[in-house]
């Protein structure tokens, strides 16, 4: 592997992500969390455009790293407590998760890593709006206007739902 | 439906007219007059019987009748009585009917009481009535069950512990029952529940019997005090109040020989020959040990409860040797073990009725005090150890010439340690009555109790007629069942 | 015959009706009901023996056998039942006499010694319910009907012994007497069971065909397991125990059960069953012969040192019987003329010792009830105040003692010729021992009657009419009793065989009784001053030999054996480790498994808390294990 | 394209252990869902690396992706929704004090 642009983006990224997952769930304020949060939403979006699919990365930026980071924040502001002084952890319950949480990355990453993937010889081409345009909305094979239909109804039902328990009785 | 089921219907009604009842009065009017006419029903039964077997009928079975009831598992209501069953329908009435007047003077919760107390009557009854394998278990079921609350809410001591683990126990058996039952269902090729009909059809594969026998007769055997599955017994009778113990020691536990006999033996009997000596072994420990134990016990109700063990346990010790005489000593043991422990309870009941205790050290010189209950005690004290001339004599004797018929040093060594048992049955009979009933009164303050009332009087006189009616005039009760043992001796390898 | 049925039907009714219906009754009526039925009784049994003797004898010069009833009671098998019947022969028909003479005795003399005793129709019911038993037991058809009847003569010994029921001793007595002899009723049990199965039947003659099969070999176990009961029931060594301490209950008892009749239940037996003895089982028969004569010596040695006047009859009770039982033992064949002759001798010695002993116990009941003390230190120089029971008792002793003219004599002497029949060794042990019975009946007489007198709180006085009225009568039968021509009615094969004295015999045994009597006389006879040391029986004996004397005095330590074993091992090393592991191990192990559901549910409920947290990391950790294991298959 | 598809699927392991620690451990339910809100966003990742690394020609891992961050938008809505109300009820939202919902 030579270090090429793309490979020097992609351990930035890569760092960048291993790093704020870290510090989103290990740090003590849940402000700090939800700003590590947003740099890995940004830094996934990064992934996302390095492997074209940009398309994707322009979702995740809009809805992730603009929608929900904000929401976040909004309900931390909300439920913030004075009296509760940060988020102090149970010392049993951080062993017992931290030894289930490093067995189990021990055993997906040597999964992952032993696992003879076949990957196809490809062009990296970028996906063009007009094809993803057509299998979002297309009725046949390969397309997925149900699944597109389904989201929207739950999405709905979502909005009505949180109206719902929200609202002040 | 014949006349059999009145047996079922009578405390049916009994449940609805207690259900009816406002006051005392009439639910002891309901109960005086429920169990009277159990106990017309079954001595008119005896005599319908004999009278039946005269004529020369010689069916397994006589009064028989069936309805279907559920087909698609082939369950029917199928009745039927042969001279076991008989003998044992009069022992439950007996004890019913003595049982009632016992609890006579039942304060606490009397209807209650009483329609629990009907309703374990009649599973009883309609357990000794029905063929049908599972018309049969759950006729057992519903006697079970109403156990649990009459301990638990009228007993004395730590009584739901011990409800919790007489149920408890018992309820083990039951799951072992259920799967025995399936198994023989199975086994036979699943075409009929009926019992004459799997004993007629006979065809339950070897290996099968050879599982399936142990089960059942486990199951049967915790309720009949097999070692080691007895300890519900001493506590359960222990905190029981009086009737329920009579009840439960005088028949519920012979509902365990009943069923060892009737269904584990009669429908597996090449499995029964294959692994009687097992069962054999811990029956024989039973007696032994139930006498020992029974030898160091300072309450009342344990000393009855473990010499019961040692006598239930000579019923299945009888029943296993399969041959017509022990299998015939031991319904006779079932009836007279019914008879004297119903005695015993009943007046232990009475004796801790007025001086509120049970405990030995306690007591003293009752004779002088109560001089019916006492002369009473002795009575069934003297049964117990087999005196001539009452039931006891009369069973243990025919088991144990029965038992001697096998000639091979095994049966013939078990015998022998079993006859010990009478010696031992003796040291604590006496040892119990010279301490609570001879000798000058302990407590002062019981110079002041009373002698029996007039329905105590009644059921034990009763009891007592009953005790040595068997004993002096055996012959034909040991008769009637003497025949209605051979169709199920006859199945059976020697 | 056929009235023969009301000698038990009628004691068997006067007990149910003196039961049930006697505390309403006034004393005197139920005694009056109780001792009018035994007189009927009696008058029965003895036209049952006129008759029975009376008829011609067949043709082999035995009596015929009698059975006017015989019902089956109870059937096991085909060939095995419990019948109910009676069956009359020579040795029936005269227990039918003892039982019934010596029973309407003991009615009688109860009237006056249990007066105003609490409990009075009690006792007589007992009264009719060991009549009742025991005749039954000698009547019995077969040996299983004499093994319920003698279970019947056992309870109703019980029940007499502890007829004072609030006393300890009693109680104690009473258990003791009924457990001892139910532990070798057990033997029995087991011996007819064994006789069942290979005699075939329970009858008294054996099946021949069953016998021919296999049953042979197996006979002599059975009679030995029966004589195991039979020495329970007459208290051979080691089962003695419990006679001496069933001397707590009322003295008539004593004199009734546990001197006449009922004691000699294993005599009867031994004598009912003999021709299986002699015919199956002569080496049996020999052991039971030196268990006799070893008993017999054993009880009288005991007898010597004992001081409690009811205690020494108790004990000489045994050696007694032990000379009946030795005397059935040294039978060698079923002729009379040639080794039989102790049969003969053995049923006669049962006959006269009843008399004589019954004649000895009631004496003592009186002497008892004028001086209310068993002991003998408080008694001496009785002669002057109660002259009739003095003369009485002197009869008896003159007659256990075996001075001629009296009954004693007689049967004693025909016992001592079986036994130098049988071998010299056990002719002159005999003698010894019957000379040694002369000391200590004659210790006793002197000690009483005469030696020291010492001071009455209240006069002695002689006993009602009721009392002396059978002490009389049964001192005439003790007297004339030796005159009977016994071995007509009685012998071991049947045949009318001739007593004739043998000289050599008889005076080597007078001799030594009379050397006996004057040792006695000499030691015990003496008047003078009670020792203030308390010593108050001159025993010489002491001096000679202290270790005999005391564990004789001690009835050589059985007793405290017989305790140790049943408290300390049976009690202590058996029944409580039995009771402790079934509390313990057997219910702790079912306690166990509910207390296993119980903390597994304990355990699991936490589960279930509710914490989503918790629930993800058993879903994670689930996860992953299904993973391993996908990858390690 | 020389990178690895193993690089990118070890990121994206990393990140959602890194999501499942804090599932585990954070008693603010706040942080609980951030964290949920890492392992949806490392299954995304997956979803589109699959696709372009393994189907190049199709795209459900695309799609699904798509549908992913839809979902879980609304997801996030609501749960915050609900986390307000309990704010509202119990004025702490620590994960402890909520197992009274259970009934």
């Amino acid at each position: 592997m030579d270090f090429s642009l793309q490979t020097i983006v992609f351990l930035f990224l890569a760092t960048v992500i291993i790093v704020c997952s870290i510090l989103t769930v290990t740090t003590r304020k849940i402000l700090r969390a939800a700003t590590y949060l947003l740099f890995v939403l940004f830094s996934t979006a990064g992934i996302y455009f390095q492997i074209n699919y940009s398309f994707l990365g322009a979702v995740q930026l809009l809805i992730y790293a603009g929608g929900i980071t904000v929401l976040y924040v909004f309900s931390i502001l909300l439920t913030y407590s004075q009296r509760k002084k940060g988020d102090r952890l149970k010392s049993s319950k951080v062993v017992a998760g931290l030894t289930a949480t490093l067995a189990g990355l021990g055993l997906c990453l040597f999964i992952t890593l032993t696992h003879p993937f076949t990957p196809s010889h490809f062009e990296f081409g970028e996906l063009d709006i007009k094809t993803i345009g057509f299998s979002l909305m297309g009725m046949g094979k390969y397309q997925y206007v149900l699944p597109f239909e389904v989201i929207s109804i739950l999405l709905l039902a979502c909005i009505i739902g949180g109206i719902l328990i929200a609202r002040r009785r | 439906m014949n006349f059999l089921s009145l047996y079922v219907l009578i405390p049916l009604l009994m449940l609805g007219a207690l259900w009816a009842c406002r006051n005392t009065r009439q639910i002891r009017g309901v109960m005086a007059a429920g169990s009277s006419a159990l106990l017309i029903l079954s001595i008119a039964l005896v005599f319908l019987y004999i009278a039946g077997r005269r004529a020369g009928n010689t069916d397994s079975m006589l009064f028989t009748a069936d309805t279907v009831w559920y087909a698609p598992l082939n369950i029917h209501y199928s009745t039927g009585v042969d001279g076991i069953s008989v003998a044992m329908l009069l022992l439950s009435s007996v004890i019913v009917f003595t049982g009632t007047f016992a609890s006579w003077k039942m304060s606490y919760q009397t209807k209650e009481y009483f329609l629990w107390y009907s309703l374990l009557s009649m599973g009883v009854f309609g357990f000794f009535i029905s063929t049908d394998l599972f018309a049969m278990f759950m006729f057992y079921e519903i006697a079970l069950i109403p156990m649990y609350l009459l301990i638990g809410i009228w007993g004395s001591g730590r009584k739901e512990y011990s409800a919790m683990k007489l149920t408890l126990m018992l309820m083990g058996g039951s799951a072992f029952l259920l799967s025995g039952i399936l198994g023989i269902y199975f086994g036979s090729g699943a075409t009929t529940m009926n019992i004459l009909e799997i004993a007629g059809l006979h065809n339950i594969p070897f290996d099968q019997q050879c599982i399936w026998f142990p089960v059942t007769f486990i199951g049967f055997g915790v309720l009949g005090a097999l070692f080691p599955f007895h300890t519900w017994s001493p506590d359960g009778h222990a905190s029981a109040p009086t009737a329920v113990s009579m009840l439960h020691a005088g028949v519920l536990m012979k509902l365990g020989g009943y069923g060892c006999f009737r269904i584990a033996m009669y429908l597996m009997p090449e499995a029964a020959g294959q692994l009687s000596w097992i069962f054999l072994i811990l029956t024989g420990i039973s007696v032994i040990y139930g006498a020992f134990s029974a030898c160091v016990q300072t309450d009342l109700k344990y000393i009855n409860a473990y010499s019961s063990v040692s006598h239930c346990g000579l019923v299945l010790f009888a029943l296993l040797m399969m041959n017509a005489t022990a299998a015939t000593g031991a319904v006779l043991q079932m009836l007279s073990h019914g008879l004297m422990t119903a005695l015993f309870f009943a007046l232990i009941g009475m004796i801790y009725g007025r001086t509120h205790t049970r405990d030995i050290r306690e007591l003293g010189g009752l004779m002088k005090i109560m001089p019916f209950l006492s002369v009473c005690y002795v009575i069934a004290g003297l049964a117990n150890l087999g005196l001539p001339g009452l039931s006891g004599f009369v069973a243990e004797m025919t088991i144990f010439t029965g038992s001697f018929q096998h000639a091979d040093p095994f049966h013939r060594t078990l015998t022998i340690i079993a006859a010990a048992s009478i010696v031992i049955t003796a040291v604590y009979i006496l040892r119990l009555v010279g301490k609570i009933l001879y000798g000058d009164p302990v407590n002062p303050q019981h110079l002041k109790l009373t002698d029996a009332t007039w329905e105590e009087r009644l059921s034990v006189i009763c009891l007592i007629t009953a005790v040595a009616g068997l004993g002096l005039a055996p012959w034909w009760i040991s008769r009637m069942i003497g025949e209605s043992v051979l169709p199920v001796i006859s199945q059976m390898i020697p | 015959m056929k009235f023969t049925i009301f000698i038990l039907l009628l004691p068997a009714f006067s007990f149910l009706l003196l039961a049930l219906a006697g505390k309403r009754m006034k004393p005197a009526v139920a005694g009056g009901i109780g001792t009018a039925v035994s007189g009927i009784v009696t008058v029965l049994s003895c036209m049952t023996a006129f008759l029975y003797f009376g008829a011609p004898r067949l043709q082999d010069g035995t009596h015929a056998v009698l059975i006017p009833y015989n019902a089956t009671w109870l059937p096991f098998t085909e060939t095995l039942h419990i019948d109910m019947g009676i069956l009359l022969d020579p040795i029936s028909v005269m227990m039918l006499i003892v039982i019934s003479t010596v029973s309407l005795m003991v009615h009688i003399y109860s009237f006056g010694y249990m007066k105003g005793e609490k409990g009075f129709q009690r006792y007589y019911a007992f009264l009719s319910l060991f009549t009742m038993s025991m005749l039954g037991l000698v009547v019995a058809t077969n040996i299983f009907q004499m093994y319920a009847f003698w279970e019947l003569v056992g309870v109703s010994s019980y029940l007499l012994i502890g007829f004072y029921y609030t006393r300890p001793a009693a109680i104690a007595a009473s258990k003791k007497a009924f457990i001892v002899t139910r532990f070798a009723d057990l033997g029995f049990l087991i011996g007819i069971l064994v006789y069942g199965y290979y005699a075939g039947t329970y009858s008294f003659r054996p099946d021949m065909v069953a016998l021919m099969s296999g049953g042979v070999a197996m006979l002599p176990l059975a009679l030995g397991l029966m004589f195991v009961g039979g020495a329970g029931k007459s208290a051979m060594f080691p089962l003695h125990i419990w006679l001496p301490d069933a001397m707590e209950g009322p003295t008539p008892v004593s004199a009734l059960i546990h001197a006449a009749t009922m004691v000699v239940a294993g005599v009867y037996l031994v004598a009912r069953m003999f021709p299986l003895y002699i015919g199956f089982a002569p080496g049996v028969l020999e052991a039971i012969g030196w268990t006799g004569a070893f008993t017999s010596l054993f009880a009288a040695v005991i007898a010597c040192v004992q001081t409690d006047i009811k205690r020494v009859l108790a004990f000489s009770t045994i050696s007694q019987i032990g000379f009946m039982i030795t005397s059935l033992g040294v039978c060698t064949s079923l002729d009379p003329q040639q080794g039989g002759l102790g049969y003969m001798a053995s049923m006669f010695h049962l006959f006269t010792h009843a008399m004589f002993k019954a004649l000895l116990f009631l004496g003592a009941g009186s002497i008892i009830h004028a001086v209310h003390s068993n002991e003998m230190s408080k008694m001496g120089g009785l002669h002057k105040y109660m002259p009739v029971t003095h003369i009485v008792f002197l009869i008896a002793c003159l007659s256990i003692a075996g001075i001629p003219v009296f009954s004693g004599f007689f049967s004693k002497d025909e016992i001592l010729t079986a036994c130098f029949g049988y071998s010299p060794l056990m002719g002159w042990f005999m003698t010894g021992v019957a000379a040694i019975t002369a000391f200590y009946m004659f210790r006793l007489y002197f000690q009483i009657f005469w030696g020291r007198n010492p001071r009455y709180d209240h006069t002695p006085h002689e006993s009602p009419a009721t009392m002396t009225f059978p002490l009389v009568f049964l001192a005439a039968a003790t007297c004339m009793a030796g005159f009977i021509p016994f071995g007509d009615f009685i012998s071991s094969n049947g045949t009318a065989y001739h007593i004739h004295i043998d000289k050599i015999t008889a005076a080597a045994s007078i001799a030594a009784a009379l050397m006996a009597i004057g040792l006695a006389a000499l030691k015990y006879a003496r008047t003078g001053p009670i020792l203030p040391c308390g010593d108050d029986l001159p025993d010489s004996a002491r001096g000679l030999f202290p270790a005999l004397h005391k564990a004789a005095s001690h009835r050589f330590y059985i007793d405290e054996i017989y305790q140790f074993i049943t408290h300390k091992i049976i009690f202590a090393c058996i029944s409580r480790p039995i009771a402790w592991i079934d509390r313990h191990i057997v219910d702790g192990f079912f306690n166990a498994l509910g207390w296993t559901a119980l903390i597994t549910g304990e355990e699991i409920r936490p589960m279930q808390s509710g914490h989503i947290q918790q629930y993800a990391i058993w879903f994670l950790g689930g996860a992953l294990a299904i993973t391993v294991l996908l990858l390690l298959i | 394209m020389n990178i690895p598809m193993e690089y990118y699927l070890a990121v994206s392991t990393i990140m959602m252990f890194a999501g499942i620690y804090g599932f585990l451990t954070r008693r603010n339910l706040l942080a609980m869902l951030i964290s949920v809100e890492l392992m949806l966003n490392s299954v995304d990742i997956n979803f589109a690396v699959f696709n372009r690394f393994l189907f190049p020609g199709e795209l459900e891992g695309f799609f699904f992706t798509v549908f992913a961050i839809g979902v879980s938008a609304a997801e996030t809505a609501i749960a915050i929704a609900i986390l307000i109300n309990i704010y509202r009820n119990m004025r702490n939202i620590q994960v402890e004090n909520i197992n009274e919902l259970n009934g």
